[in-house]
């Protein structure tokens, strides 16, 4: 039979998902309580869904196969009550989990007066991200990665620039639009140190699938030293071709769109770049910090992705070289 | 199939009449096509002032003038209409053409108060988010004048050309008359709206 | 005006059946050659292009699926282009949408609901005629956009502020917004059509509890359409005047909202689902007991069904936008009525399993489709429970979740049905069956394939991937499950081709049909098949809600229409009492001239605003011609 | 009829076609080449450089282009000087007169090397590639008629009726 | 030592900016001149020879055609027989002979100009200023130039500020204790902001002080002793900002820079932090928008009063500073007044910078009243500016509800403000730094406040806190006010118009029509022949001049930052080119 043919590979997949749980861009591999709550309210659903299917399956089964018995009047009246209470168990079902998701949402509504606040706003194609302070000079700007300390409430505070984005990294927590006009915020925590990825969950234009920002939970002394490695200024080149790659970020077109605290470019159209190497990725996920990675992204970005607003610079070999040197050094 | 007639329909009338007539149930559709319309756009001027710090943004009020007279206009035109439609039923092709004249006219007067009030309005359609709403809306109800205007002119040119003497023209003109009820009728909230609201 | 019957008054009374079958035929029929085809208001020829037409797209955005597929199966492929990735996936939907799910249904009634009703013609017909050109632009306006490259990339939702002016750059979701109008003033019309036939041109003893269920469906998928298709048109107008003339409706900047446009688009675009289907929910009704051999269980709670869910349809906009940040009350409230459209659903499934218990299936090609539809809609409904709790839908939403979850609703739930409906109504249409052993096949092969490509989307959307994204990297892990589904969606490709195949081979060589090859109950085979111009050569007289098979030998019909003229019966609403005669319009060719008209008035006001002044002109013209009586017979009743 | 409405589709979306083309990366040889304008003497007006030609204007009367042309616009700080185009302590650039010629490669080479009178050279800022986008976007501001690759209006204040519907006033009489 | 003092300020007191001026060769004191002082910004003339009575007999003795189509926005200068005149960027100075019966050219300089300045300010140019032997003066590309008056000689040049930096000079430099002291502009390019001392006579630099940044360089020290507790901490021109920001911070000295000899102190404003997009600046951002009084020699801080702290409407704080003796609340106090571009009059205790009272002379709705005990106007949060936002009705609007011409007669006691009444809507947007372009991130667009017309004179009682009266004008008054000793207020208009009013209850009793509006300060000097002139100089340029002629497209409502529109009313053409006007009785 073909259902139970489909549904034998539905089992199958099945077990192929669970074994794919261990993204580290899962909702089904929740690391906080928030996402937790999802997951089992995901899997409440599921089993009711899944129970509900293979009852009505099984009544379709009957149906198709039975033998047939005649007395039509007595059927009427039995499958009017069968349908009757099949009704009523729907209703019944359907305000459960009603009341079921209304509690989850209740839960995660709640108030962190300590929380952590972070700012988010999106671009095309990438992530601002500010972290604020009472203190203004002690507030700083970074971009595609979030570092948030292990067991604190962290409040992210979403906006969008330019079109409508929307911030999930699903394995902290569901997903939040980030509308132009409008402020909206996300609260959760984070109990394991790791990395968690997250992607742009709303079409925001060509480079929508390259819009990545990665969330480093870790230990709150390990957060308080990136914290204060970040608010310091831009390492001084080392080398005498880092210090080349600096005057070249100076003057060619960098430093017209992004900043290096510390040296002359102090653009704000890109991401900040002044410890562009303390983080994991380059261009919102796409490629891995390194100096290669840097070179081939900043000789040729609009093969790499298509689109994006990073022109390319017209740069000699020896330039690329240099400012690789002094960008991967930029810790 | 063997046929086994049961009903002889032949001493119906050839023809239905209001209620009994296809026309008027299209038109009726259309009206609710057209009002849900109306009301969704008054929905978007509602929802625009609900979300703005004050309302109207950037600009006073609109003059009463123009537009309360052509609530006077459209007002007034609804008993010219209701005789037309009495004539039509009557079949009085006398009447009706004269019927259709004073209509014609009274399609012509509001679209000259129109142009006043579009001006009364005191903002343009492209400053602010209430010059759109208040332009798209009063856009949307002139549009309807003008189409039943238009439709009032072409009745009436028929209604002096031959094909006048025939009942379904009389229909044609009490489904006419159907929606002129109908421009008149979603003008008024939508006066309320715009002359109403920013003053509340 | 007379009321005496004139000596040379021809009706179908005392006329002989040969005198009356030719008199019909002269009156009713299309004039041979081109103008001829261009002028015809016949129901049947417009509904049987309509469906031509929108199968025809349903095969173009299906290639574009492909295409998307070929994109995805492996991480990071370039085989599109994020442009032309986007314009892929905006046209598919909006073609599946727009040009397929919602016009076909509309032709399936266009063609089906005045022989089901049992009348001549279809109400207002020339509006007919003009809502199939009018249909017929809007997608070629989209396809040659494409093709040129000029295609819209925002999305069949066209969010704003992307679509808008500033980051919409160029004509392209013009094109789009500008193809809703072509659409929907096509779909409206059809709309008002299928309202008035349904409504007072039923057969006469057709009342309320005696409509088949396809036909209530259509009314109450009228009625959605009336109520929500002026949401979209308010807001691709506002689409377009903020990009040509500047206005602000959705500029934040200026007092407009953003969240304007999402809650105009899905106070239509929720409605829109339920327009795709409660038409199929009600070929099943009318399918089912043709297989099962007796009628449908629960008339009046399925009826109630309908109804209830077409007033639900309006109450759940908002679970598109769960996650916009709206007040957690209104959540609440949205999470509680998206749910609630489960139990109208749950009446209708068990109603039906009720008659399949009860009744003696026949597991003909029509069946197995309903079958095929329980088990995927089933799940389809059930994930529709997931996505309705706002916070799964947080999780889920924008994801592969989602994408699989309305494919199940949208090709489980309303092509699967539509397809028995073309497997069932095909002998009626052309007089010819289609293959039942194809049929099998088909059935087979869409069943497994569509399970096969869709399903293990659920978990790719679970492990994080996102919708609308025109590749992945290579370390997210999805790669092996994508390449699965892009190989699976060969075989639904394959069923749907062998759909075709079936389709065209049948129309030429299908053994003949007869009038009621499956021994159904409803009127539509109590005529020939295909049927004659006029339907019916007298028009039948309704005695219960199974009329064929409940007068099994003599069909009880009425006579004393007129055969030298359209003619067509007006009977009451609720009970239809015949009332009037009523003259159906002839061909014409103005609702093709005003047709053109309103193509360059649309068209042009994509460019400028001024093209609605004048562009008003020929429309106008067009209108006049349209309206002004000719003399013929009809005119001059 | 149906074939004249073709033909009349056709002609209008051939026309579209090009307008709709969205090139986002140049060959780097060609980029190089297109900053290669030829200049006569006086710095007013030249001869773009032949790959521009060779490649049929691609920043004049494309959408795409001009559209990044007009987020430069925003993004470099022209606004600072010009306003929304109607100027302060630069020149309007939106009337339609030019002080240094209304063609591209005047425009171009404004951008490029700046004006004596306060306009700075973008040089060093911008890459040839956007130069000429900004330069399809300021020669469209000034354009004495609309044309349908204009973009419309910005989501932000109100400034001024959007390229699209407001070509550059004619210049007074007298203008010197 | 005293009579150098008294020489120093008696030859001050010919200067500039502020504009009292008079023969050096007049021997009067400054008590004979009825209590005004030299240097103290009050634009007040001792003469006496034009009163009410014989005011509306005024007739045009000599007008000058300067070649010039800028904005002529300073004072002529009178220097013994000589009347000098700077003509806006780029410069051409002119020195005219007072003793022909129709004054001539004696000598003009013009010095070489870099263009590109000419992008960086809008309407901006100080005069010249006189001290001793020697002319002093700056340009807008940067440069301060000495010169020998007799011969147009030039004695040093040097380049003060960089226009590649964004750094223009658009004021009038002041000498103060045989220093040359001025201070830059350019908040508007992200230029950060300084005032320097330089050698009077070698143009050597001395000393130099940054209005954002670290404690050393703003010259922040033990002496520094601000009236409100905040500013005591460490470091605030830094901490106040987001990292770095103070960099490209703005506060330029672009305004009057008073000089108290007395006491020994510079008093300045500072201008309006950088960008205008306050969401890119979050903090206080020290030291912009407010009040400095430094000392002399030094240039160290003595205190300093935050007008404007967190500037939403980047107004700045650089309009019309005035040094008034006079009774405050029971005893006389040496008071610093300031009426700011933010609509309300400050009364400040010049010893503390303690602010006496702040009242409001237009119609305010961005603030909501000043609060005595924090020293800060208390916000209005409808009117708060956000990132990608329009605020709507802001009233004042920037560039604020005065410039720097305020003028304060001890006869009458009043001050005389020449106002702008306009409100605006602004949209704050991000922006990027990029030296020597614009550094805004908003969009404004004027319109005229509510029911007011967009300009007056106001007649303004300081000890009250209210007008008294006030003469309307349908354009916003950009020049500066004069008051005489006769009793007379003189002032110009932008629509060309220059008045004479009752000092006392603001009557009209005069007017000349001329050929461009003014935006100059008029001064008042006792010719070679002993008889008492008026001179201004008249010429629009900048926004105005472009908005009368054709280089502004007024469909653009943000054009010239909004403030094309205020001048909507402007006459077509009414800028004629500079002209200097010399009036004087027949």
């Amino acid at each position: 039979m073909k259902p139970g043919r489909a549904a034998r590979l539905c089992f199958l997949l099945l077990c192929l998902c669970c074994a794919g749980c261990t993204g580290w861009q899962s909702a089904m591999d929740p690391q906080g309580p928030a996402a937790r709550r999802l997951d089992q309210l995901f899997w409440l659903f599921t089993g009711t869904a899944a129970l509900i299917w293979l009852l009505v399956m099984l009544v379709l089964a009957l149906a198709l196969l039975r033998r047939r018995m005649p007395p039509e009047a007595v059927a009427e009246h039995r499958s009017t009550v069968a349908v009757g209470g099949a009704v009523a168990a729907t209703v019944l079902i359907i305000t459960g989990l009603t009341f079921a998701s209304y509690l989850a949402t209740r839960q995660d509504s709640a108030g962190h007066a300590d929380a952590l606040v972070i700012r988010v706003r999106g671009f095309q194609w990438w992530w601002e991200v500010t972290y604020p302070d009472a203190a203004p000079d002690h507030s700083f700007l970074t971009a595609n990665e979030i570092h948030i300390p292990v067991g604190r409430p962290v409040r992210i505070e979403l906006a969008a620039a330019d079109v409508i984005h929307s911030f999930w990294v699903p394995n902290l927590a569901g997903k939040q639009d980030m509308i132009p006009g409008r402020d909206n915020a996300l609260t959760f925590t984070v109990q394991q140190p790791g990395i968690y990825r997250g992607q742009c969950a709303e079409f925001c234009g060509l480079q929508h699938a390259h819009m990545a920002l990665l969330v480093v939970a870790e230990p709150p002394e390990a957060f308080e030293r990136w914290r204060a490695a970040q608010l310091a200024e831009a390492q001084a080149p080392r080398t005498p071709e880092a210090a080349e790659g600096q005057r070249l970020l100076e003057i060619k077109a960098c430093g017209a769109c992004h900043t290096v605290r510390g040296t002359a470019a102090a653009g704000t159209l890109g991401p900040d770049l002044t410890h562009l190497a303390s983080r994991q990725y380059l261009a919102a996920g796409m490629l891995p910090v390194t100096r290669g990675a840097l070179a081939a992204w900043i000789a040729d970005p609009q093969t790499i992705k298509p689109g994006n607003n990073m022109p390319m610079v017209s740069l000699s070999a020896d330039e690329l070289q240099a400012l690789s040197a002094y960008l991967v050094d930029l810790k | 199939m063997k046929h086994r007639v049961v009903i002889d329909l032949a001493e119906l009338p050839p023809q239905g009449v209001g209620s009994a007539s296809l026309t008027w149930w299209g038109t009726l559709a259309f009206m609710l096509i057209e009002g849900t319309g109306f009301a969704l756009m008054i929905g978007v001027y509602l929802y625009l002032g609900s979300l703005a710090p004050e309302w109207p943004l950037g600009a006073p009020p609109p003059a009463l003038g123009p537009g309360t007279a052509v609530t006077l206009v459209l007002l007034a035109s609804l008993i010219p209409n209701w005789l037309l439609s009495r004539w039509a039923e009557a079949e009085d092709l006398r009447r009706v053409r004269i019927g259709l004249l004073i209509m014609a006219a009274f399609g012509v007067a509001p679209m000259v108060l129109r142009v006043l009030e579009f001006r009364a309005l005191g903002i343009s359609w492209d400053s602010n988010a209430y010059g759109s709403a208040v332009w798209m809306l009063l856009g949307l109800h002139t549009t309807h004048i003008i189409t039943d205007l238009a439709e009032t002119f072409v009745l009436c040119a028929m209604m002096f050309s031959r094909h006048a003497r025939n009942a379904r023209r009389f229909g044609d003109v009490q489904d006419g008359v159907l929606y002129w009820y109908f421009v008149v009728l979603t003008w008024l909230p939508i006066y309320a709206c715009l002359y109403g609201i920013p003053r509340l | 005006m007379t009321r005496g019957r004139p000596a040379e008054d021809l009706r179908d009374t005392a006329l002989a059946e040969v005198e009356l079958t030719h008199g019909l035929a002269r009156t009713w029929q299309t004039p041979s050659g081109f103008w001829g085809a261009l002028a015809t208001v016949d129901h049947k020829i417009i509904g049987r292009r309509y469906i031509a037409t929108a199968f025809v797209f349903l095969a173009l955005g299906g290639v574009l699926a492909l295409l998307m597929r070929w994109q995805l199966a492996r991480p990071e492929s370039r085989i599109l282009s994020p442009d032309l990735y986007n314009q892929v996936f905006t046209i598919h939907g909006t073609n599946m949408m727009f040009l397929f799910a919602v016009p076909v249904m509309e032709a399936m009634a266009v063609y089906l609901v005045p022989l089901m009703v049992g009348t001549r013609n279809i109400a207002v017909p020339r509006l007919n005629a003009f809502s199939y050109w009018m249909y017929l632009v809007g997608g070629v306006l989209l396809w040659v956009a494409f093709v040129l490259d000029m295609g819209p990339d925002v999305g069949w939702f066209a969010y704003v502020p992307l679509a808008g002016p500033q980051y919409g750059a160029g004509k392209r979701a013009d094109i789009w917004a500008q193809m809703i109008t072509f659409t929907e003033i096509s779909a409206l019309a059809v709309a008002v059509e299928i309202v008035v036939t349904v409504l007072k041109q039923r057969a006469p003893g057709m009342s309320l509890d005696r409509i088949p269920l396809f036909v209530w469906s259509m009314l109450v998928t009228s009625f959605i359409i009336i109520l929500a298709m002026p949401a979209v048109m308010v807001a691709s107008t506002s689409l377009i005047l903020d990009r040509l003339v500047g206005t602000h409706f959705f500029n934040p900047a200026e007092g407009g909202d953003v969240l304007l446009w999402q809650h105009l688009f899905w106070f239509f675009g929720h409605p829109e689902v339920y327009i795709i289907f409660l038409p199929a929910v009600g070929m099943i009704s009318s399918i089912l007991p043709t297989f099962t051999r007796r009628p449908i269980f629960g008339y009046l709670p399925l009826v109630l069904a309908l109804v209830g869910t077409g007033i639900l349809a309006f109450g759940l906009w908002v679970h598109h936008m769960f996650t916009t940040g709206l007040p957690r009350v209104g959540e609440s409230f949205f999470t509680a009525s998206s749910m609630a459209i489960a139990v109208p659903s749950g009446i209708q499934i068990f109603c039906w399993l009720a008659t399949i218990w009860y009744g003696r299936p026949v597991l003909k090609t029509p069946m197995l489709f309903i079958l095929a539809f329980l088990f995927t809609f089933v799940i389809g409904g059930l994930t529709g429970v997931m996505v309705a709790s706002v916070p799964l839908d947080t999780q889920v939403h924008d994801t592969y979740f989602v994408v699989a979850h309305f494919h199940y609703v949208l090709v489980g739930g309303a092509v699967f049905p539509l397809l028995g409906g073309v497997y069932y109504w095909f002998p009626k249409i052309t007089g010819r069956m289609m293959s039942e052993r194809i049929g099998r096949w088909v059935v087979g092969l869409l069943l497994a394939g569509f399970n096969l490509t869709f399903f293990p989307m659920h978990i790719l959307g679970l492990q994080g991937m996102t919708r609308r994204i025109y590749t992945y990297q290579a370390d997210m892990g999805w790669g092996g499950m994508n390449l699965f589904v892009s190989l699976s969606s060969l075989v639904l490709a394959t069923g749907f081709l062998l759909f075709f195949i079936d389709a065209f081979r049948s129309a030429r060589h299908g053994a003949p049909a007869g009038d009621n090859p499956w021994g159904a109950a409803t009127l539509e085979w109590a005529t020939s098949s295909p049927p004659p111009p006029y339907n019916f050569v007298r028009i039948p007289v309704v005695e219960s809600a199974s009329p064929l098979w409940d007068s099994p030998d003599a069909l009880p019909v009425a006579t004393g229409l007129r055969m030298d003229r359209r003619e067509l019966l007006v009977s009451t609403v609720a009970d239809a009492v015949p009332e009037a005669r009523e003259s159906s319009p002839g061909n014409s060719i103005w609702p093709l001239w005003a047709a053109a008209a309103t193509t360059i008035l649309l068209i042009a006001s994509i460019f400028t605003p001024w093209a609605v002044v004048w562009g008003a002109i020929p429309v106008t013209i067009a209108l006049i011609g349209w309206f002004w009586p000719k003399g013929t017979p009809e005119d001059e009743s | 009829m149906t074939a004249l409405r073709c033909a009349a589709l056709v002609v209008l979306a051939l026309a579209g076609c090009k307008q709709e083309e969205r090139a986002m990366r140049l060959d780097p040889p060609i980029a190089e080449a297109m900053d290669a304008v030829a200049l006569m003497p006086d710095g007013i007006g030249g001869r773009p450089p032949e790959v521009h030609v060779a490649m049929g204007n691609p920043y004049r009367g494309n959408a795409y282009q001009i559209s990044q042309g007009k987020r430069l616009y925003e993004w470099f700080n022209c606004r600072g000087c010009h306003a929304d185009g109607g100027g302060g302590s630069g020149p309007a650039l939106m009337d339609g007169w030019w002080r240094y010629g209304p063609d591209l490669v005047s425009i171009y080479v404004s951008i490029r090397d700046g004006r004596p009178n306060g306009m700075p050279p973008f040089r060093d800022r911008l890459t040839p590639e956007q130069i000429w986008q900004l330069t399809g976007y300021i020669q469209m501001m000034g354009a004495y008629s609309a044309s349908a690759a204009a973009p419309g209006r910005n989501d932000r204040m109100f400034s001024r009726p959007s390229e699209n519907r407001a070509p550059a006033a004619a210049p007074a009489p007298g203008q010197p | 030592m005293a009579v150098m003092r008294i020489l120093a300020a008696l030859i001050t007191a010919a200067s500039v900016l502020w504009s009292v001026s008079q023969p050096a060769r007049s021997e009067v004191t400054p008590a004979e001149q009825g209590g005004a002082r030299p240097g103290d910004g009050n634009h007040f003339s001792p003469l006496d020879q034009l009163t009410p009575a014989n005011a509306s007999h005024l007739k045009l003795y000599a007008a000058f055609p300067t070649g010039s189509r800028g904005a002529h926005s300073g004072a002529p200068l009178v220097m013994g027989n000589m009347l000098v005149v700077l003509t806006p960027f780029p410069h051409v100075l002119y020195a005219l002979d007072l003793r022909k019966a129709k004054p001539e050219v004696a000598w003009r300089y013009e010095p070489a100009s870099r263009g590109m300045a000419a992008g960086l300010t809008c309407c901006g140019t100080g005069g010249p200023v006189s001290y001793g032997n020697h002319l002093y003066f700056n340009t807008v590309d940067g440069r301060t130039i000495a010169l020998d008056p007799a011969s147009g000689a030039v004695l040093w040049d040097v380049q003060a500020a960089d226009p590649a930096l964004g750094e223009t000079l658009t004021g009038a430099p002041v000498i103060a204790r045989g220093q040359v002291v001025l201070g830059n502009a350019g908040d508007d390019f992200g230029a950060r902001g300084w005032i320097t001392a330089r050698s009077a006579t070698t143009g050597a630099a001395l000393w130099k002080h940054y209005s954002t940044g670290p404690d050393a360089e703003v010259g922040i020290g033990p002496g520094f002793a601000p009236p409100y507790p905040t500013d005591r901490a460490v470091d605030r021109g830094i901490t106040t900002w987001p990292p770095s920001a103070w960099q490209h911070g703005g506060g330029g000295v672009s305004g009057p820079i008073l000089w108290d000899a007395s006491a020994g102190l510079l008093f300045h404003g500072t201008g309006h932090p950088a960008p205008w997009n306050p969401d890119q600046r979050n903090g206080d951002n020290r030291w912009t928008s407010g009040l400095f009084a430094r000392d002399v020699t030094t240039g160290e801080a003595r205190w300093f009063v935050p007008v404007n702290p967190h500037d939403l409407y980047a107004l700045g704080s650089t309009s019309a500073l005035l040094l008034v003796e006079r009774d405050w609340r029971g005893g006389p106090a040496p008071l610093l007044i300031h009426p700011d571009g933010n609509g309300h009059v400050y009364v400040l205790d010049r010893r503390t910078g303690k602010v006496l009272s702040a009242e409001p002379f237009i119609p305010v709705n961005a603030t909501k009243g000043f609060d005595l005990a924090a020293g800060a106007l208390v916000r209005d949060p409808a009117k708060a500016i956000r990132s990608g936002a329009t605020t709507r009705g802001i009233c004042p609007a920037r560039p604020g509800a005065t410039g720097a011409g305020a003028a304060y007669s001890p006869r009458t006691g009043l001050l005389y403000i020449p106002v702008r009444r306009a409100c605006m809507d602004m949209e704050a947007r991000d922006t990027t730094f990029m030296p020597g372009t614009a550094f805004t991130g908003g969009n404004l667009r004027l319109s005229p406040a509510p029911g007011l017309s967009a300009g007056a004179l106001v007649g303004w009682d300081i000890a009250a806190g209210h007008a008294v009266w006030e003469q309307a004008e349908p354009l916003p008054v950009e020049g500066g006010a004069l008051a005489t000793a006769g009793g007379l207020v003189f002032y110009g208009t932008t629509d060309g118009f220059f008045k004479a009013l009752d000092a006392g209850n603001g009557v009209e009793l005069w007017h000349f029509r001329g050929s461009s509006g003014i935006v100059g300060q008029p001064i008042s000097y006792l010719g070679p022949d002993g008889r008492q002139y008026v001179a201004v100089l008249a010429g629009l340029g900048g926004v105005p001049g472009s908005a009368s002629g054709r280089e502004i497209d007024m469909r653009d409502a943000t054009a010239a930052n909004g403030q094309a529109q205020a001048l909507r009313a402007l006459p077509p053409r009414a800028d004629g080119g500079g002209m200097l006007y010399i009036f004087a009785l027949p």
